[in-house]
């Protein structure tokens, strides 16, 4: 309820986070922007992910949630993760 | 116990609140309420999906055409899938006995959206409203199974957008069903109770929630590019566009499966509530029931490709799906073990709640280990698509989830409308439902092993003789749930005032009043340590 | 009304809504999980039509887009710290910028699509059977993932603009902020859709 | 003990003798412990019941023994299904179209048959092509089943060991009429095989070109040419007849000339005849040429 003590994030913070994100949406059309091939596409995605990284954690707060949320969102990327290489099972071998 | 005195409180049937009449139920916020709404709207469901399968066995009985067309037959055991799936089974006892019992076991007040819950209940009765609407549209009833493989649901001319968008709704009531249990077990357990004090059919409820939050969304975003692709020409799944019907199976099972796993797991926990009490005995193995509840649902999102042995995957995906499938049975054989077990030495009481729990166990093997016979490649490639397969999923869903829901209503029936009903003629009925089963199903395998194929409106003259049986079987079996429901039905409204603990439970909703006040506890529960503390 | 309904009614328990809003978060993720799936099994069987069909695509609009999402994301955040400091007024002013930069991105999208449809490129078109059928999964999964995007903008603009009149009228303060907490969850998933979306559709060539 | 109708048969079999023996065993034993307790501990008789404690020993047997089991029942089934996709070299290739509800079997040399005939002891490995649906190729007495996927290239593969005719059966819903989607494999000796092949129309060498444009597209699985009515209304006497259909909701008669039955074939859900429904029949344009379409009118006349 209204008497739990929840953080409040700095605007400095978020205003840092979103600079950091820009950039790297910056950066990951220069990379890919020569052509890499499967190169490109890790990076692109691993940047994605790095981004996505950010914004769970300071926009999203679950830098400061409990232990049990961020495992459970750390459990649907790996359940997801899971999903996709089994189906490549099939796809990769065909 | 203050149970048999009627006035001394208002229990939640005569509670009359902001709106009367058939207002004050289906406006209700009350989760007792709810749960007993959605029982009725699932028993007529189940009446419509049930007289289907009676007819389909009618045309079976003899080859060529009995009583209907074959387009006719296709449209039937399409909607009679659809029908037992996606609103019979998939809500059943979850959204019946987890919104009534589940609360009160964890010695809540209510779930933790009490608003949500209504609407869930709405679009439910949405969903079903368009389904069988789909029936009576121009241009017939859907006729591509209920698994609406593409490209034939992309190019078929029945009513497929109709139904896939009626699944889709029925997905989504699944999905706030989930969501509203997984937030009432971690925020309203009644102080003291930690996860290990739960009684087990909270841990059931809590594995399946988990596993229709997840898996739905899956089915959902597929049935919805189904739809967009015989909207729009946007061809995913139609080869001729680019396309690929594999992928489709893929995207389907990926839900589907683990959804045969939320029809279970409630079931598997009415079970484990039902033999502690009626062998006065502690569960054995409180914990490895707990979590192979879990174990089930985790694993159980990983098997799906094993409905594709021979659709053409690769060979390494044949043999990965195989091996899983057959890890996931280890936890379902676990809970068999820790039941017997617990019957040891017990005082067993041969109940109607118990004998259809002891049926439960028989069918449930059965249907299990048939399932072993088709997660192994080399068998399942005989009996895919064959009436084998019919007859492992009726064992499993009515033999198993059917059984249980049946145990479950003779169990809490008590509870829920404070009266009883007559314990012979349950018995008699148990007696009549298990032999017409058996009779109904069976044959089905031996058939399949011969090689019937499945969605066969006709079939070769060889096959007579077993289909005759298995028809026989369904006439029987029709006779027993008539007379169970009426007994039920009966019992509901005139019976006998039961006590507020008929069976000498532990778990929470055996202390409080039959039927329960509207918040169920007037007082804080106390809460014990062990949910099954038998002296 | 009984004493006891009201009570149901008013019960209010702010970790439970945040708990179920990141439930419903986690089936949206799988929802596009599913689309992503789809998408992976297609580039994967037509690279090459990928490739070619991503060129398509204005790098320059996809930019502006991405940017302007990522800049509403702060802005919401910035507006659930004003209105934990009971700051109003700023609250409002950065929700207001967040639909702001919502219709921007919405603007972009109707021109990129009204580019395609008069390219006759589009869901359905007489044109699209035509095209190879690589470029043809391309451009319908192009189609149907920003399409199914562009709903949940408008889904979250429609929780933002309520939340922004709840300020105005108080019912959502500094001691009771859970709406808006959840809008800006439900805002940042769209973003971090988004950014995923942006390099599999615009860069990966 | 094992019938050899095909090389896999004992494979097959053996697992389910295993999985299936273990499954009874359980099944029975478990009976039996329940009826036992049942009675034994019956309240009448045990009217207290003895509480015990869980053991842990216990249960970490009774999940480490099913494990190494189903680790076996998923090796012997592996075993049996492994020689399946295990294709011999030298084998004989033949293809099995499946399209709405009719069997094809394509052999070398352009040569089409509806029956598959095969010779004994011979390896043989059928391709599997779909023209619209998913199909299901499904020999039971040979214990093989593969789909045939629109768009994929499946195969399957068997030595004949058995002479005979055998049932092949369509698996996979595929629609109306899925149930009568049968054919027969014929297993010959090799000399019969000789002479049956040689004897094999060339495909496009029937007697009646109409006819077999018909048949060869499928046509006839939904359209008689007697009178009776199938799926769609039947062909006999249709040409130069009047026709109501449905256009766009609106209905009215039509006279079957080659422009109507040309529209029938390339867009058959533009105007639907009255009593049937829309969709069911699809586009053959890309399909069927104009010449094959001359070919069927021309035929269709002589249909009165
Ligand atoms: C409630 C629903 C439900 C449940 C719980 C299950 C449970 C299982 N199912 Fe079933 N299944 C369906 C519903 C269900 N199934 C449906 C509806 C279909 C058809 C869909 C369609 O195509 O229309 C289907 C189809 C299906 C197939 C595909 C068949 C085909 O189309 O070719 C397979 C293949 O592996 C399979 C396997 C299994 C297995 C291994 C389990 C296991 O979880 C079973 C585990 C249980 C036990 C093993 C029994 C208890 C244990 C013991 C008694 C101890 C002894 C055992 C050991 C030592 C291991 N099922
Ligand atoms: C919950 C799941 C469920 C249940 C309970 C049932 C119940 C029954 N099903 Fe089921 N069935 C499915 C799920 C289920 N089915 C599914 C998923 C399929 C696959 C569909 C597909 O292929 O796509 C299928 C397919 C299927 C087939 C195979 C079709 C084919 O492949 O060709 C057959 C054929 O015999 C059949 C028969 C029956 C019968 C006779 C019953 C009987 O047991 C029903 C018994 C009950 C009654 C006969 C009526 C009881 C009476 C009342 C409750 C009260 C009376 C009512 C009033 C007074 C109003 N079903
Ligand atoms: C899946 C079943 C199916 C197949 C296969 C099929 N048809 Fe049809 N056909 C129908 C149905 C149903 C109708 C009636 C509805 C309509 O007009 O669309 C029809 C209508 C027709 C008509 C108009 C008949 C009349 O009485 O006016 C013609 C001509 C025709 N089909 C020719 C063909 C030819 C040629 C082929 C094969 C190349 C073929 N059909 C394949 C189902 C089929
Ligand atoms: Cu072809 Cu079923
Ligand atoms: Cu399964």
């Amino acid at each position: 309820m209204a008497n739990n003590v929840s953080h409040i994030t700095d605007y400095k913070v978020l205003a840092r986070v979103v600079l950091i994100l820009m950039s790297l949406t910056l950066l990951t059309i220069f990379v890919t922007s020569f052509h890499l091939g499967a190169f490109s596409v890790t990076v692109a995605l691993l940047i994605a992910g790095v981004k996505a990284f950010f914004i769970l954690t300071y926009f999203m707060h679950l830098k400061y949630e409990s232990l049990l949320l961020r495992l459970l969102v750390t459990m649907i990327f790996v359940l997801y993760a899971v999903i996709i290489l089994i189906t490549f099972i099939d796809y990769a071998y065909r | 116990m203050s149970g048999n005195k009627k006035n001394e409180y208002v229990s939640y049937l005569e509670h009359q609140g902001k709106y009367k009449g058939i207002f004050s139920w289906i406006f209700t916020l009350d989760h007792k309420r709810i749960g007993l709404i959605y029982m009725y709207a699932i028993i007529v469901l189940f009446s419509i999906g049930a007289l289907m399968g009676l007819l389909m066995r009618i045309e079976l009985i003899a080859p060529g055409e009995t009583i209907m067309k074959p387009q006719t037959y296709n449209g039937m055991f399409t909607v009679h899938g659809i029908i037992m799936i996606f609103m019979v089974v998939i809500p059943g006892l979850s959204v019946v006995f987890g919104n009534f019992f589940l609360p009160i076991l964890i010695g809540a007040k209510d779930v933790a959206f009490p608003k949500l819950n209504r609407f869930s209940w709405w679009v439910y009765i949405t969903g079903c409203g368009l389904a069988i609407a789909s029936q009576f549209m121009q241009n017939g009833p859907p006729d591509t199974g209920w698994t609406f493989y593409a490209p034939y649901s992309t190019t078929t001319g029945s009513n497929v957008i109709m139904a896939t968008f009626a699944a889709f709704v029925l997905g989504f009531s699944s999905i706030l069903t989930g969501l509203n249990f997984i937030v009432t077990i971690h925020q309203m357990r009644a102080p003291g109770m930690k996860f290990f004090n739960m009684p087990l059919f909270s841990w059931a409820i809590y594995a399946t929630a988990w596993t229709q939050l997840l898996a739905t969304p899956i089915v959902g975003i597929t049935l919805l590019m189904l739809i967009a692709e015989r909207l729009f020409g946007i061809g995913f799944f139609n080869p001729s566009l680019g396309g690929d019907p594999v992928l489709f199976q893929h995207l389907f099972w990926i839900y589907s499966h683990p959804a045969v796993y939320i029809m279970i797991l409630p079931a598997l926990g009415v079970i484990t509530e039902i033999i502690p009490t009626f062998c006065q005995k502690k569960i054995y193995g409180y914990k490895a029931i707990a979590l192979s509840s879990l174990a089930i649902a985790g694993v159980g999102f990983l098997v799906w490709g094993h409905h594709m042995f021979t659709s053409g995957m690769s060979d390494q995906a044949r043999w990965f799906f195989s091996f899983l499938t057959f890890l996931v049975a280890v936890p379902s054989a676990i809970k068999v073990f820790n039941w017997l077990a617990t019957m040891y030495k017990g005082s067993i009481d041969l109940k109607p709640p118990f004998l259809y729990a002891l049926s439960f166990i028989f069918l449930f093997t059965i249907g299990g280990t048939t399932g072993l016979l088709l997660g192994s490649v080399a068998t399942d490639v005989q009996v895919h698509d064959t009436a084998f397969v019919v007859a492992h999923f009726h064992y499993i869903i009515f033999g198993g989830m059917g059984f249980a829901f049946f145990a479950a209503i003779h169990y809490w029936l008590p509870k829920m409308y404070g009266r009883m009903y007559n314990m012979k003629r349950a018995t008699i009925a148990w007696g009549i439902n298990f032999v017409g089963f058996n009779l109904l199903y069976f044959p089905q395998f031996i058939l399949g092993i011969e090689g019937m194929p499945r969605r066969y409106f006709d079939y070769l003259p060889q096959f007579q003789p077993l289909e005759v049986v298995s028809t026989i079987g369904g006439f029987i079996l029709i006779g027993g749930l008539i007379f169970m429901i009426s007994n039920l039905v009966q019992g509901a409204r005139k019976g006998e005032i039961a006590p507020a603990n008929p069976w000498h439970g532990t778990t929470l909703e055996w202390q409080i009043p039959s039927p329960p006040p509207l918040e169920n506890f007037d007082e804080a529960p106390i809460i014990n340590p062990n949910p099954y503390d038998y002296k | 009304m009984s004493e006891k309904e009201i009570h149901i009614e008013v019960h209010r328990d702010d970790e439970a809504s945040k708990l179920g809003m990141w439930l419903f978060i986690f089936t949206e993720l799988l929802l596009f999980g599913g689309l992503f799936l789809v998408y992976t099994v297609f580039r994967a069987e037509y690279p090459q039509n990928f490739h070619e069909g991503s060129l398509e695509l204005s790098v320059t609009i996809g930019a502006i887009n991405t940017i302007a999402l990522l800049f509403s994301s702060m802005t919401v955040a910035m507006a659930l710290s004003a209105i934990q400091k009971n700051n109003r007024k700023l609250a409002m002013r950065l929700i207001a910028v967040t639909l702001l930069m919502a219709l921007i991105f919405l603007f972009n999208k109707y021109i990129e699509w009204s580019m395609k449809f008069e390219h006759g490129l589009y869901p359905g078109s007489p044109l699209m059977p035509h095209l190879g059928r690589g470029d043809l999964m391309f451009f319908s999964l192009y189609f149907f993932m920003t399409g199914l995007h562009a709903l949940h903008i408008i889904v979250g603009m429609v929780l933002l603009t309520m939340c922004f009149f709840k300020i105005k009228n108080g019912t959502l303060n500094y001691q009771k902020y859970i709406h808006l907490e959840n809008g800006a969850l439900y805002w940042h998933l769209v973003d971090l859709i988004w950014i995923f979306l942006f390099p599999l559709l615009y860069l990966i060539t | 003990m094992f019938s050899n109708a095909s090389n896999f048969v004992h494979g097959v079999d053996k697992a389910f003798l295993i999985i299936g023996g273990f499954s009874l065993f359980f099944l029975v034993s478990f009976t039996g412990i329940m009826i036992y307790f049942v009675v034994k501990y019956n309240r009448k008789r045990n009217p207290k019941a003895t509480q015990i404690k869980d053991n842990t020993l216990l249960e970490v047997t009774w999940t480490t023994l099913p494990i190494l089991l189903v680790l076996y029942m998923f090796y012997v089934g592996w075993q049996g299904f492994f020689p399946m996709r295990q294709v011999p070299k030298d084998a004989m290739q033949v293809t099995a179209i499946g399209q709405m509800w009719k069997w094809k079997f394509e052999y070398p040399g352009n040569k089409e048959s509806d029956t598959l005939v095969l010779p004994i002891n011979r390896p043989v490995k059928v391709n599997l092509v779909s023209k619209d649906v998913i199909h299901g190729f499904f020999v039971p007495a040979f214990r093989i089943k593969e789909d045939c996927v629109p768009g994929k290239n499946n195969f399957s593969w068997f030595i004949p060991g058995q002479l005979g005719d055998f049932d092949l059966l369509c698996s996979a819903y595929c629609g109306v009429n899925h149930s009568y989607m049968s054919a027969v494999v014929r297993i010959v000796p090799q000399d019969k095989y000789d002479e049956w092949i040689a004897a094999l129309q060339v495909k496009g060498n029937d007697t009646n070109i109409g006819h077999s444009v018909l048949d060869k597209n499928g046509c006839l699985a939904c359209h008689s040419i007697d009178g009776s009515k199938l799926v769609g209304p039947s062909l006999k006497s249709l040409y130069g007849s009047t026709v109501e259909v449905k256009t766009n909701g609106t209905t009215h008669k039509i006279s079957a000339d080659d422009e109507y039955i040309k529209n029938s074939i390339y867009d058959p859900d533009k105007d639907v005849v009255t009593g049937y429904p829309q969709g069911v029949m699809k586009s053959y344009k890309g399909t069927i040429t104009d010449k094959d379409v001359q070919l069927i009118t021309g035929y269709l006349k002589t249909l009165k």
